[in-house]
């Protein structure tokens, strides 16, 4: 195994049972993660992205094949806290306000309270939510409330960062802000990303590396390592490079897709 | 002072006023006896609580002291204090009870817990079944009060002379509307409160002599209450953690009870009583209280060494 | 509720009707109405039968009249037994053994005490079960079958055995009140422990957090609903429960000895007036369980 | 289980090596040792043997689950043929009562291993409580054979099942009158409305004001006090004691069953609102079933809380057949062995119905989260 | 009021009390949608969107203000099942099965088991489900169970559809094919359809009106009248028109957005 691997999966199936029919969600899959990649997975609705993050993160036994992350087993290296994950629904307590929600991981992980309130302070600023520090889950809106969820990931500082649709529920401009805020994080830290989106745009501008799937039985069936420099801004959305990797994107997607038009 | 523990059978009233004088009256303390009393109640089995170590000397009846024996707890009665029984039963004349013959297709209430033998017995030499599929008599388990006879729903319900009776007149039925039947007058009766010891501690000779002292305090006690009943019943009533009991009620239960003490040899065991209740407890034909003839189940001893 | 009409004005009426006193009062009214009709059609047979029985003449007047005055009634009227009370209750000194005060306050401190008993045993057996899959599978059918020994039957050998080890006066009580309410606790605790779903339980394995991060922070919380249902129900058991308790240790003091004492002696309005302030015990702490419960789901940000 | 060396059964095989240096017994005469009888010797030193077999491989599959149990099954013979020829109470059997408790170990370990094989059969999980019963069960006979307790405070669980055997027609009948009559009858009528009570109550706001104190107010009800009252207003059969457990399970399931109404999330309750649905559609496509885990409490609480109302309420009063006037009388004739024969039935009836009601539960709430277990 | 007006707003404001700060969720909302309007709300995530939508649906009561729907007031025209409605979560029940959560709201309004399975079926197979009629919600993805919120909605087959970010959760290809089935059912039956997108091109692309809003308190900033024609495909997209509306929507979105950089 390459010492820099961060995520590496071999002919790995998953197979959810059922009585009726069992789901194909994962079909021999082999995909290998570099140490500071900056991976998307892109593919149709149903096709088993969030099964296969959920793979990576220990919450999901794969039917058969390998996995390790950081060399390790998925439990072992979740156990070691490699990652932080951003599931696709805000996933946040409802008893407790959103600074709480964000100090959570953080109470977790022993963090002294003044540490735990400055980078919840950080991290919300970060999202644009100051001033709702004292609000319940309840009180925000659908957008803010998957930003919370965004900022409470964040917080962990991990090395490993997973965001299943971060950005989702969220309009054009905050999303642009938020993906150069990830950009520059990505680009100081050196963290390694996995990254869910339905945005071709978006995963043209943030990856390194471009996954697309196809559903039923979910497969790899493009994997695609963009050239782009790791130091971009927003204009780098109007060069041919860009458009380029954005249409072998697209025709990726349309060929698994299963609507024929 | 040495110390001594006492189970009663039932809740505080006059019934136990001997102890309750002779406690209050200082005859413990005089014996140099530090005696606790622990009030009984509905599901207080004395025999089980010495069993276990609750008490030294309990008050029971015969039957169950018996039937406990047989079951590998040798309890031994050290002294009768009640020579008479004082259990009845009370019939509704306007219920169409009369004589014992009429007990035929009527319900009768009754007192379990052990204390149904004598009536089961009755039964049998008056020849009504009281079980099977269509019995002559319906049988039913009475609760702690007389309520089935007053609201109709019992033709006859158990009484003892000293204190379901009067509730029954309390509650406004007179005596001439009610048929009596005291089983001491139909040679059922078995013997009732006596106190019983647990048979090791007649093998230890300081417990025997504690519990001479006791007892000769206690029938001092029994003999001053019978002879100041007014007073006895106060002091019961004093005694009465409750605070339920009436004065009326228990000057009124004191009187019956003195009727049931007897007059001579206060406490000492008749053997023919005895013998009686062991037959009637052994003639059962349905399910006999006791299989083997008892031996060594009372003594004289304790009362003999308390007379001096 | 699905449609409920928001924005009408407050008028006086309003708020008396949306108020707790209003309806209250209509209820205890409609139940002191409810109560003097049963009270005559109750006592009527008992009354009937002694009229006939000493031949007097009556009317139907004279029926209403007795029916709310006997003295060993089947169901007294409210006024007897507030006069019960009264004589009870205010009268008498807290001290003495005839106030009703003296006894509320014997029977209320076993119960309080077997309450915190059974809700801290109610609780560590729903963490053992949801926590430990062999104690899940081994003691919860052991546990329901303990629910089902009749206390009562068994309370006097408990009582005993537990004067053996020494132990008497309140805490037998509350041992036997508590056996009665860990149950209820137990069994909603495991409901509850194990009603966070899927998501919220994953977010806690992505942090790698340990059982007892889990259980602190995402468990307890969530069970809180449950608990406190719980904890309603179980305040009123432990009631029960040493009131029961109070009868195989000699009667002696409590509500259950006056209540027992009362039976026993056919005094109608001595258990009634018993039984009403067992009640307004039990719905004290009923109440009290529902106040904390008020302030706890406030404080956890409950959505109105 | 998985690496270092199981601590549990190290205490086992501790507690046996160090039983063989004391007297399990006094046969009459002298102190004797475990080798009084060569078979309760050789019983002894096999189950040491399994279990240390056990510890070196640290294999926790099935069949190690049964070499286990095997050990457990061959170490409990030793103590009964101890307490069957010797004395055995006091400080003369300090090493019999010291391999006992470690018995205790090697079951908790027995049964641990078994409930994880039981994941993948389902005999197997049955197997679990089973063995945990007859544990408790073994250690009863054990400690009251063993300390001589008098059968009047506690008899063995052979004597009972002695009494079981020799008076299934009673038991059978009072089974009949109390379960079937009073119990059935009194929890249909007492759950239903308490259910039927939280409905009104949650329909009509003002009820829930004015009636819900008064409902705690029926809950705190002793059954001691209800049950002679009872008796008077609907006599001395089952009907009077249906009553008793009408008023004892009325409140849990109305608590609970309000409870459950307000666990309806406001999405859920908006989409009802945005089709229009009134009150009675909101509540049967939306509120009960987000109730039924709160009811389904209730109902659990109450199958136990009935019976128990049932035979206490025959303590005041009945026909003489019913388990609690069975239980009141015969403790009054000493003969606990019936009572505990009767309280075994209660046991198993109670369980069972406990069960079915658990089994229903699983059955209507398969959806809720405390079924849907992530692994 | 005017005869055609379907939803009519007139100063409305809404405030949610809050103890630490209440928030001006709604301020001085003047609008009026007329019958076969496909109208987008369009804005900053928390600018207020959905709680104007649900004023709309009587889900929420105004502060104050005037709002009318089919000239009735809001709960009339709830109770005269006015509307369907698709919520920003899918707000599926977990006890139904997929087939099941899409007949509801037909069981609810009475119609035939015949009726209620046919509609089921046809709307599954719309948003492309066939096969997952007995699936549980929680044995999908979250694609899915949003797309299976959207056929319950349209099985109602109501009048005036409130879409709250429906595809927000979809893949580019599947949410093309939902634009455009969206648009063809609009076109035919001449619904008035009101829709929340965090997307540009869809708000383009698919409405007749655009209202843009802004946050706290959330205001109306502009209002749109797309001359587009009502009937058209996704070449459109590349058309100057389409593109000056573009452009007019971002500029106002930018304007009333809180990010300044
Ligand atoms: N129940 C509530 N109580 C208090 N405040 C609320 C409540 N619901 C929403 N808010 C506040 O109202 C504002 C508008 O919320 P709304 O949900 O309408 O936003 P939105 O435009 O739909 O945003 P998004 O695009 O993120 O879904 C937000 O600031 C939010 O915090
Ligand atoms: N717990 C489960 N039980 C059964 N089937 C499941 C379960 N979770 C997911 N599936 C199935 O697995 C497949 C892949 O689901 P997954 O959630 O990974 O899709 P996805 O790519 O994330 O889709 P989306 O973009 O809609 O979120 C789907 O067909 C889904 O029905
Ligand atoms: C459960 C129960 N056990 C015994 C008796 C009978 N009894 C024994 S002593 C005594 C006191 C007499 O005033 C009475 C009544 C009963 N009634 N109920
Ligand atoms: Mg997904
Ligand atoms: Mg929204």
């Amino acid at each position: 195994m390459s010492t820099d691997a961060v995520v590496e999966i071999k002919k790995l199936n998953l197979i959810f049972p059922a009585p009726d029919a069992p789901v194909h969600a994962l079909s021999d899959i082999d995909l290998k993660l570099d140490a500071g990649d900056f991976v998307s997975f892109i593919g149709p609705s149903g096709c088993g992205k969030t099964t296969l993050m959920r793979v990576i993160a220990d919450l999901e036994t794969p039917t058969d094949g390998h996995i390790s992350v950081n060399g390790l087993s998925p439990e072992e290296a979740r156990k070691n806290r490699a990652y932080g994950y951003v599931f696709q629904a805000p996933a946040l307590y409802p008893w407790r306000t959103v600074q709480k929600n964000i100090m959570l991981p953080l109470e977790i992980m022993g963090l002294s309270k003044q540490e735990q309130r400055e980078r919840a302070e950080k991290n919300l600023a970060l999202v644009n939510l100051e001033g709702f520090e004292k609000k319940f889950p309840w009180q925000l809106s659908g957008g803010m409330q998957q930003r919370v969820s965004i900022a409470r990931a964040l917080a962990v500082e991990p090395d490993l960062l997973l965001m299943d649709e971060p950005f989702g529920a969220l309009d054009e401009i905050t999303r642009d802000h938020l993906n150069e805020q990830l950009l520059k994080l990505w680009n100081q830290t050196q963290k390694t990303v996995v990254f869910v989106t339905h945005s071709i745009p978006e995963a043209v501008f943030l990856s390194s590396k471009i996954v697309v799937m196809s559903p039923r039985p979910g497969k790899i069936i493009d994997i695609i390592d963009s050239g782009l420099p790791r130091d971009r801004t927003l204009d780098i959305r109007e060069t041919p490079e860009f458009l380029e990797i954005s249409h072998r994107v697209r025709e990726g997607l349309r060929s698994g897709h299963s609507y024929d038009d | 002072a040495d110390k001594l523990t006492l189970q009663l059978k039932w809740v505080t009233q006059a019934q136990f006023a001997g102890y309750y004088v002779a406690k209050d009256k200082g005859f413990y303390k005089d014996a140099d006896l530090e005696v606790t009393i622990k009030p009984g109640g509905p599901d207080v089995a004395p025999s089980q609580v010495i069993a276990g170590g609750g008490a030294d000397v309990v008050i029971d009846w015969m039957p169950a002291a018996l039937a406990t024996r047989e079951k590998g707890v040798p309890l031994v009665n050290i002294s009768q204090v009640f020579a008479k029984s004082g259990m009845m039963l009370t019939c509704r004349k306007d219920m169409g009870v009369k004589t014992a013959n009429d007990f035929k297709g009527k319900t009768l209430g009754v007192w379990f817990f052990g204390n149904e033998y004598p009536f089961l017995s009755w039964m049998d030499t008056l020849g009504f079944s009281t079980s099977g599929s269509n019995p002559d008599i319906t049988v039913l388990k009475q609760g702690f009060n007389v309520d089935p006879i007053l609201q109709k729903q019992a033709a006859c319900v158990s009484t003892m002379t000293y204190n379901e009776y009067w509730q029954v007149l309390d509650a406004g039925l007179t005596p001439e509307e009610l048929t009596v039947f005291k089983y001491e007058e139909q040679g059922v009766a078995t013997l009732e409160d006596g106190l019983y010891v647990m048979e090791d501690s007649l093998k230890d000779d300081a417990m025997v002599d504690k519990l001479s002292r006791f007892v000769a305090a206690s029938l001092k006690g029994w003999e001053y209450a019978v002879a100041n009943p007014d007073e006895a019943a106060d002091i019961v009533l004093e005694n009465d953690a409750t605070g339920a009991q009436t004065e009326k009620h228990q000057r009124r239960m004191m009187r019956e009870i003195a009727k049931l003490v007897g007059t001579n040899k206060v406490g000492r065991l008749d053997e023919a009583a005895y013998q009686r209740t062991v037959d009637i407890l052994m003639s059962g034909k349905s399910d006999v209280v006791i299989a083997k003839k008892p031996e060594g189940a009372y003594t004289q001893m304790i009362w003999e060494r308390a007379q001096n | 509720m699905t449609d409920q009409q928001t924005g009408t004005k407050p008028s006086h009426w309003g708020r008396l009707y949306n108020g707790q006193i209003l309806p209250v009062v209509t209820v205890i009214l409609a139940i002191i109405v409810i109560w003097y009709a049963g009270a005559v059609y109750m006592n009527s047979e008992r009354l009937i039968d002694g009229y006939e029985r000493s031949k007097t003449d009556w009317e139907f007047s004279d029926l209403v009249e007795d029916s709310w005055s006997m003295e060993r009634p089947i169901l007294p009227a409210p006024q007897q037994i507030i006069e019960e009370l009264d004589n009870t209750i205010i009268d008498k000194k807290i001290t003495s053994k005839r106030s009703l005060v003296f006894h509320a306050w014997i029977t209320l401190s076993s119960t309080l005490l077997g309450f915190a008993f059974g809700t801290l045993l109610g609780i560590v057996l729903a963490v053992g079960i949801v926590h430990v899959k062999t104690l899940d599978r081994s003691l919860m059918p052991w546990v329901i079958a303990s629910q089902t020994i009749p206390i009562l039957a068994i309370a006097p050998m408990i009582i005993v055995v537990l004067g053996h080890l020494g132990l008497t006066g309140l805490v037998p009580k509350a041992i036997i009140s508590m056996y009665l309410c860990f149950f209820p606790i137990t069994i909603g605790m495991v409901k509850g422990l194990r009603s966070p779903d899927i998501l919220q339980l994953d977010l806690m394995k992505t942090y790698s957090a340990s059982n007892n991060d889990v259980f602190w922070k995402l468990r307890i919380p969530a069970s809180i609903p449950y608990l406190f249902t719980s904890l309603k129900v179980a305040v009123a058991i432990s009631l029960v429960g040493a009131i029961v308790a109070e009868l195989p240790t000699g009667a002696v003091q409590g509500l259950g000895a006056r209540l027992l004492a009362g039976s026993y002696y056919g005094q109608t309005i001595q258990i009634w007036s018993a039984l009403v302030v067992a009640s307004v015990l039990g719905m004290v702490l009923v109440w009290a369980v529902g106040i904390a419960e008020k302030l706890t789901l406030r404080r956890m940000g409950g959505q109105s | 289980m998985a690496g270092r060396y199981d601590p549990v059964l190290i205490i086992f095989m501790g507690f046996s090596l160090v039983s063989f240096w004391f007297p399990v017994g006094h046969d009459g005469n002298d102190s004797v040792t475990w080798w009084f009888d060569i078979r309760a010797g050789a019983l002894v030193a096999a189950s040491v043997l399994i279990a240390g077999i056990q510890l070196y491989f640290r294999v926790t599959n099935l069949t190690f689950a049964l070499f286990v149990t095997l050990a457990l099954i061959l170490g409990v013979m030793a103590p009964l043929l101890a307490i069957d020829t010797l004395r055995t109470d006091g400080y003369e059997a300090i090493g019999l009562w010291i391999y006992v408790a470690g018995l205790g170990f090697l079951a908790w370990r027995a049964m641990a291993m078994l409930s994880k094989a039981a994941e993948f059969n389902r005999l197997i999980s049955f197997a679990v409580p089973a063995l945990f019963g007859l544990w408790l069960l073994y250690l009863w006979q054990v400690v009251t054979t063993g300390f001589g307790v008098p059968s009047v405070l506690l008899p063995s669980p052979g004597q009972i099942g002695d009494a079981i055997a020799a008076n299934g027609e009673t038991l059978y009948a009072d089974f009949y009158q109390t379960v079937i009559k009073s119990v059935l009858s009194g929890f249909v009528f007492g759950c239903g409305s308490g259910f039927l009570v939280a409905i009104l109550v949650d329909r009509i706001p003002f009820m829930q004001r004015g009636l819900l104190p008064l409902g705690s107010l029926v809950s705190a009800v002793p059954i001691v006090g209800i049950a002679p009252i009872m008796v008077m207003w609907f006599g001395f059969d089952w009907e009077s004691k249906a009553a008793v457990i009408v008023v004892m399970t009325f409140f849990p399931m109305l608590i609970n069953t309000l409870a459950g109404l307000q666990a309806t999330g406001k999405i859920e309750k908006d989409l009802m609102r945005s089709y229009a649905a009134g009150y009675w559609q909101t509540l049967f496509f939306v509120r009960l079933p987000n109730a039924l885990p709160f009811i389904f409490n209730a109902l659990k609480i109450n199958s136990t809380l009935a019976m128990i109302g049932a035979i206490v309420a025959e303590f005041f009063g009945t026909p003489i057949v019913g388990m609690g006037f069975r239980i009141s009388t015969e403790v009054g004739r000493m003969n606990v062995d019936i009572v505990w024969a009767t309280i075994a039935v209660a046991a198993v009836v109670g369980s069972v119905f406990y069960g079915l009601l658990a089994l229903f539960e699983k059955r209507l709430t398969f959806w809720h989260a405390s079924y849907r277990r992530a692994r």
